[in-house]
């Protein structure tokens, strides 16, 4: 059984307008205990829902309109399945009124029916496995510094002892060496611990360094899935050729950095026809009626007519 | 999935709720049958000082008038004297120097026996205090001890009335050596304070060697209910005996309950609207009378009032000696038309040039003020005649009465003493309290000699001719006298209500 | 963390104080305003100018102001709230035996909405634009909307005459009790007078429950308001995240943090009743603060008035740094 | 610019709740017009000379739908004369009320230290004393109408929008963005309206709306001893405090007045919770604020 199966997912929001699809018909997954698979594409793309619906915390106005996600077989939304979120803003993130001994202490208490005792004991251990003083216990999350704060994030992820990791964006708000030394603990984590990561972010470069396999999102759909040397050699969809290009490249000496003109669709009022269209250099007549198909390639899969 | 916390909470507060109303409704608890006979009295007075020297207001005067008793008393259910601690009393020809001859053998509830002394002493004691009751013993000079039972008041000036005026709390005696009276009252009366919870309810105990015989109840309560509405859901369920102060508004159903029944009787209280003579244009004579004709009193005392009070035609309530009953054809009647004609001759056609009157009340004081208040406000203005009515606290309503800052004003005058010397004088003399800047010279010089002469026929004349002159120059709106009723279980007897509103639970008894 | 407690509740007590003495002045010189003085008030029509004159000497309220304020504070600082002038005797006394009335009717009613109102508002949040969520809110709405005036008498009436219950005052006037602690739910059990438990009991509810449906309404409101508030944060998809039991999200996590809204308005409410509800007071015959500082104010008695004032000013403060220091216990980001 | 505001609009009635509150209110409002327009009665005139008694209800005479109050008076359109004197006093009273205890609030949440101290025991002194004392000084000053009544009501609530502002300035002031908002150089006043009022209007409107509740009960309170609307002014607190004493008798002049005055406060207090919901920046009309 796979660590994670995603088929045919839609999820969709109920705003004032009525019900809106943010998540249209994606197939994903995740083959190897110890793989991390990359979710990647600009801000209101859908990835974050996505990654909060493998999670099984999709907000009350939100809804699986289509197609399931399996977790070992498991359906992701049952509470029997364990998913491990690490979330962007550790600050929003934990709780500002009890102490960071507490909130790892819980997990404890109602998952290993630990005393209260044993609980903060280990607390203190899985403290230092993140690299951070058993102290901590005690202290409160505003008394935390970023990277602090994103290291206990990472302690309750593995104090639950999941089956399956999500990252949403986990080191966006921190500086580049905090960063670093972040990715690195979670890379190690997954590798030793052969425990699956699903890891959402806008930042390409992160993702050459970390990621086994890597899904392009766009608008609410997978429009690039390959291995990751596949896709940065040789990138076949319109939308990650652009985001490939508009990475500066240290050693050329570039005036002016290349965007690709327009903006993302806002869900509601997304394109007729490739949703990329309007911001596709090589589109042509049938980009503008037909939604393209998804056409397996090798290892992976690209949905634009180009390939149709 | 486990039951979540909040329903369970929920559930609880269910049940506990449930708990509750199911003792109430099962165990539908037995009224207590005490052994002894105990009458309970409802009222809306919440008295505030026991101390006689110091009583100036009904809610108190209703307690310590069955705890103490004044020198002089009332024929049961008359405004006539007649004796109490004093047996009998006479006067000089010049009714400026008073004998009074007191009854032998009246203990204090503390067994300290009564004598002239103590009278003089108490007297003594109260014009030292200077509470606010203090004013009426002005008139006396100095008192004297004639010998153990008989005590002389030497007066300033001639003052005819003044045993009417002996029937005032202030009169009743002290026992010299008591400390803390306004909490701890030891009087001669009928009955023993034994618990007051302030604001709450006053407990008296029978004094079994009273002067007059024992009272027939044994515990007497006084519980206060601040609202009418309340007061009478007690009465309807038989919890009180006896109530003082229900509200007009209740008088025709409860008339309807079997299980009650009511005794009223005329009062002495009289309720008018002032109009300050000293401001332009109610100094106009003319005004004033178009103004008394524009009123509907009808509709006020059968709508508005429901027939809790009667049609007030002059200056003197009708149940006090010297009311001249003529003074019912001569006084104003609802005549609209007439109204307009003399408005008209007055020189306001139809209000024209009128400014708008301010006509100042405290409903808070009397709430059906506010209703007669409106009603007078409609009628004057169908003839023209717009009037603002600004309604006060009763502090604030006498500041501005007391500096005569009012067009017009609605208030009741109680009588300290009932002789018709204590309304004409204070109300329409120009040395009395000359609250609307009425001035007569006749009036002064009548009220004065009135005072003075001892001859009942002559007083009698002179007051008649007064009530003439006075509702002809008509300085008022003579609106209404309120009745006094009171409301009592059918199984009552014995309860005498008293014009001067002197409330006296001793005869009183549960058959 | 205790040390700033302590070095906190000193701090408090201290401006208390002069808080304190700040409503004293202000209330002194706001009740000379007040038209009219307590002679007027008592004489009523007959009040000559002379009868004023010589009762206010003898009160000693002719002397002036600032001298009337060091006498009333120097007896002040010796304990002695000095005499009503109406009524001739104590005030700490009147006030004393007023205290207990009141605080067993609201800390009754405060039972019963706190209960109602948090429950029912977490309920509301939890089921957020729903049916039930709509019928809570107009309840809600309904309850504080209702004037108490009507509310009252309504309660009065249903209790009193359309169930046959016992209703008016704190105790069926037939039954004597002796007083220990002035509370009567507590002085009739001691007494061991069941009956008159019972009775007291059937009592105190009316008038209870006309103080609790709109406190209990505001509540419910603001409890589902914050704890929706609260829900959107993000460390409550944390607690979701580590699939902890319901209960523990809602109680250890989300209204936890919804708390520091619901204390700031239940205390400010608090010390609102202490002052007691003059209508219900009225309306239910119950010897509260409420009705003292009407009469009081209405009959100009000065003394009553300032007593009555500070007591409830202490009660306020009190109750108000009770509220700030639950709310360093709660918020360890306010402790420094 | 229009298709914005259009949008606007529609969003905002697209609320549940804002519609039901809006809905109510308006018609009410309506009703209250015509009544003032086409009702065949004076507000204050006595029915004696219709020879219709007082503190009847007889649904045969088509014009006394709701009876008369005890002055024979039509209840019906005294009730709905009431709409309009009442609304504008409650909202008189939140606004003023409202905007000092909110820069109140502000400030001394904010600012903290001995400014917080000072305004919050100010605050703790106009709590303590009783309303009504400050309505009857403010009578004695200005004479006893509905404007006093409204000003005593207002000073007096002004500490519950205090306190609550402070309390949510208080929360909010640690969180990121104040934090990094003061390091980048903001100055205070900058703070205070950027970042820190846009957090706390939702809960600040929703109490707003609830205090409307209170301060026309206030009013009513006022006029229970009299200091409040004058008589004939039809005003609800005057209504019901008068018709109290003939409740027994007849229920409606004083239900009625009751009943509308609760509808009206739910109409706004529909409104205020759709608002909080709609300026709420996590719920604005995005995807429920996930990317």
């Amino acid at each position: 059984m796979k660590p994670l199966e995603i088929r045919d997912l839609s999820i969709q929001y109920l705003t004032y307008r009525g019900w809106v699809e943010v998540v249209s018909y994606v197939n994903l997954d995740i083959s190897e205990k110890n793989e991390i698979l990359a979710l990647v594409g600009e801000s209101g793309c859908g990835k974050t829902t996505l990654g909060l619906a493998v999670a099984g915390l999709l907000p009350l106005n939100a809804r699986v309109a289509s197609g399931y996600i399996k977790i070992f077989g498991k359906n992701a939304s049952s509470n029997s399945v364990k998913v491990a979120v690490i979330f962007q803003d550790a600050l929003t993130s934990l709780n500002p009124l009890l102490t960071v001994g507490e909130q790892i202490a819980e997990i404890y208490i109602y998952h290993f029916a630990k005393s209260k005792k044993e609980a903060l004991k280990e607390a203190e251990k899985v403290l230092s496995e993140v690299g951070l003083p058993g102290s901590f216990i005690n202290k409160y999350p505003h008394e935390l510094s970023g990277g602090q704060r994103q290291r206990v994030l990472i302690a309750i992820a593995m104090a639950l002892k999941p089956e399956l990791i999500v990252a949403d964006e986990p080191t966006t708000a921190l500086d580049v060496t905090t960063q670093a030394k972040i990715l690195n603990m979670l890379k190690s984590i997954v590798k030793s611990q052969n425990i699956p990561l699903l890891y959402i972010t806008h930042d390409l470069a992160l993702v050459a360094h970390m990621a086994d396999k890597i899904a392009i999102m766009y608008a609410g759909q997978v429009v690039e899935y390959r291995d990751k040397q596949a896709l940065f050699r040789d990138p076949l969809h319109p939308y990650t050729r652009a985001l490939l290009s508009s990475l500066p490249r240290v050693d050329v000496e570039i005036s002016e950095l290349k965007t690709i003109r327009g903006e993302p669709p806002l869900p509601g009022n997304f394109p007729r026809g490739c949703r990329f269209n309007p911001r596709c250099p090589l589109a042509f007549s049938k980009c503008f009626t037909e939604e393209p198909s998804i056409r397996a390639i090798n290892s992976g899969f690209v949905r634009c007519h180009l390939y149709a | 999935m486990k039951f979540p916390r909040i329903y369970m909470i929920a559930l609880i507060i269910v049940v506990v709720a449930a708990v509750i109303v199911a003792t109430v409704f099962l165990t539908k608890p037995t009224t207590p049958q005490p052994v002894e006979k105990v009458f309970v009295v409802g009222t809306t007075y919440d008295p505030k000082t026991l101390d006689p020297a110091l009583v100036y207001d009904i809610a108190s005067a209703i307690v310590v008038q069955n705890i103490y008793d004044s020198l002089v008393g009332y024929k049961p259910g008359t405004t006539e004297l007649a004796p109490k601690l004093a047996e009998r009393w006479e006067s000089d020809e010049t009714a400026s120097v008073w004998t009074f001859y007191l009854r032998k053998g009246v203990k204090f509830h503390d067994g300290t026996e009564l004598t002239a002394d103590i009278v003089k002493y108490s007297i003594e004691r109260a014009k030292q205090l200077q509470g606010p009751p203090a004013f009426l013993l002005d008139v006396i000079e100095r008192v004297e001890v004639v010998d153990k039972y008989t005590v002389r008041f030497v007066l300033k000036y001639p003052f005819a009335p003044f045993p009417s005026l002996a029937t005032f709390v202030i009169f009743s005696p002290v026992p010299p050596n008591a400390t803390n009276l306004e909490e701890k009252p030891i009087g001669t009366g009928p009955f023993k304070l034994e618990l007051w919870k302030k604001g709450e309810q006053v407990v008296l105990v029978a004094n079994k060697d009273y002067w007059r015989g024992p009272p027939k109840v044994d515990k007497l309560i006084i519980k206060i209910y601040p609202d009418p509405t309340t007061l009478r859901v007690a009465l309807e369920k038989g919890e009180v005996d006896l109530a003082l102060g229900i509200q007009p508004q209740d008088i025709e159903d409860l008339l309807k309950n079997p299980n009650l029944k009511m005794v009223s009787k005329e009062g002495l209280v009289i309720e008018w609207l002032g109009m300050n003579q000293r401001r332009e244009p109610l100094n106009n004579t003319l005004l004033r009378k178009a103004i008394n004709y524009a009123i509907d009193y009808d509709y006020i005392l059968n709508v508005i009032l429901r027939g809790t009070a009667s049609r007030l035609y002059g200056p003197l309530p009708p149940a006090v000696f010297g009311y001249d009953p003529e003074v019912e054809q001569y006084g104003y009647k609802y005549n609209p038309e007439l109204a307009k004609k003399l408005l008209a001759e007055a020189g306001y056609p139809d209000g024209a040039g009128l400014r708008e009157f301010e006509l100042i009340i405290s409903s808070a004081e009397r709430a059906e003020r506010k209703d007669v208040a409106a009603v007078i406000q409609r009628n004057l203005k169908e003839i023209g005649i717009s009037v603002r009515i600004v309604d006060l606290d009763w502090p604030s309503f006498l500041d501005r009465l007391f500096n005569h800052d009012f067009d017009m004003y609605m208030v009741d005058w109680f009588p300290d003493y009932v002789d018709p010397d204590d309304w004409i004088v204070p109300l329409f003399a120009s040395y009395g309290l000359n609250l609307d800047g009425y001035y007569n010279p006749v009036v002064d010089e009548l009220a004065l000699k009135a005072r003075q002469i001892t001859d009942p026929k002559e007083r009698v004349k002179i007051y008649k001719q007064l009530q003439r002159i006075i509702v002809d120059d008509a300085p008022w709106v003579f609106l209404y006298v309120p009745k006094l009723y009171v409301f009592m279980q059918k199984n009552v007897e014995g309860f005498v209500l008293y014009p001067a509103y002197y409330i006296d639970f001793y005869p009183v008894v549960k058959v | 963390m205790a040390k700033s407690i302590v070095q906190y509740v000193f701090y408090r007590t201290l401006q208390s104080l002069l808080s304190i003495l700040g409503a004293i002045i202000i209330v002194f010189i706001l009740s000379r305003v007040l038209p009219g003085n307590p002679a007027v008030a008592i004489l009523g029509p007959k009040a000559t100018p002379e009868n004023i004159e010589r009762v206010t000497r003898e009160w000693g309220l002719d002397k002036s102001y600032p001298e009337q304020f060091i006498l009333y504070i120097s007896r002040l600082l010796r304990g002695d709230l000095g005499d009503s002038y109406i009524m001739g005797y104590g005030v700490s006394k009147l006030i004393a035996e007023r205290i207990p009335a009141s605080f067993e009717l609201i800390i009754f009613a405060f039972i019963i909405s706190l209960a109602l109102g948090i429950t029912l508002g977490a309920l509301a949040a939890r089921r957020h634009d729903t049916k039930l969520d709509l019928t809570l809110t107009s309840l809600s709405v309904l309850g504080f909307s209702f004037p108490t005036l009507l509310l009252g008498v309504l309660l009065l009436i249903f209790f009193g005459v359309n169930l046959g219950l016992p209703v008016g005052g704190r105790l069926d006037p037939r039954y004597s009790v002796k007083t220990y602690t002035g509370f009567i739910l507590i002085d009739t059990l001691l007494s061991g007078n069941i009956n008159a438990f019972i009775d007291a009991l059937i009592r105190i509810i009316p008038p209870a429950l006309t103080l609790a449906i709109p406190l209990g309404g505001l509540l419910l409101r603001l409890s589902r308001n914050s704890i929706l508030e609260v829900m959107m944060q993000d460390f409550v998809k944390t607690a979701k995240m580590k699939k902890l039991p319901e209960k523990v999200v809602m109680y250890k996590h989300v209204i936890r943090n919804a708390l520091i809204p619901i204390i700031t308005i239940a205390g400010l409410y608090f010390a609102v009743l202490v002052t007691g509800d003059i209508i219900v007071e009225t309306i239910f015959a119950w010897p509260g603060l409420g009705r003292l500082v009407w009469e009081a104010v209405m009959l100009r008695d000065y003394m009553v008035i300032q007593g009555s004032v500070l007591v409830v000013s202490i009660i306020y403060i009190t109750v108000n740094a009770i509220v700030d220091i639950l709310y360093m216990y709660i918020d360890p980001r306010i402790r420094e | 610019m229009s298709s914005v505001k259009s949008r606007f609009f529609r969003e905002l009635l697209g609320i549940k709740r804002i519609r039901y509150g809006v809905i109510i209110l308006i018609s009410l409002a309506i009703l209250s017009f015509f009544v003032i327009v086409f009702s065949p009665f004076e507000h204050d005139q006595i029915s004696y000379n219709v020879h219709l008694p007082p503190l009847s209800r007889s649904n045969t005479t088509w014009p006394y739908i709701l009876g008369t109050d005890n002055l024979g008076r039509d209840v019906f359109t005294r009730t709905f004369y009431a709409f309009i004197l009442d609304v504008s006093c409650g909202l008189a009273i939140i606004t003023l009320s409202g905007l000092i205890g909110l820069v109140i609030g502000l400030v001394s949440g904010y600012l903290g230290g001995l400014v917080d101290s000072v305004l919050m025991r100010i605050m703790d002194i106009v709590i303590s004393i009783p309303g009504f004392m400050l309505a009857i000084a403010i009578a004695a000053v200005l004479g006893s109408s509905i404007i006093n009544a409204v000003i005593a009501v207002a000073v007096v609530t002004i500490p519950v929008y205090a306190r609550l502002v402070r309390g949510m300035v208080l929360s909010v002031k640690e969180s990121l963005f104040v934090l990094a908002a003061r390091e980048a150089g903001l100055s205070g006043l900058r703070i205070i309206t950027k970042h820190i009022l846009p957090h706390i209007t939702p809960i600040f409107i929703t109490q707003a709306t609830m205090e409307l509740s209170n301060a026309i009960i206030y009013i009513a309170a006022l006029s229970f001893i009299g200091l409040g609307a004058q008589e004939p002014t039809p005003e609800w607190g005057l209504m019901i405090s008068t018709a109290r004493r003939y409740i027994r008798e007849a229920w409606w002049p004083a239900v009625f007045p009751g009943l509308l005055m609760f509808l009206t406060i739910l109409s706004f207090n529909l409104i205020g919770d759709g608002l909080r919901d709609y300026l709420d920046p996590k719920k604005r009309l995005s995807t429920g604020g996930v990317g």
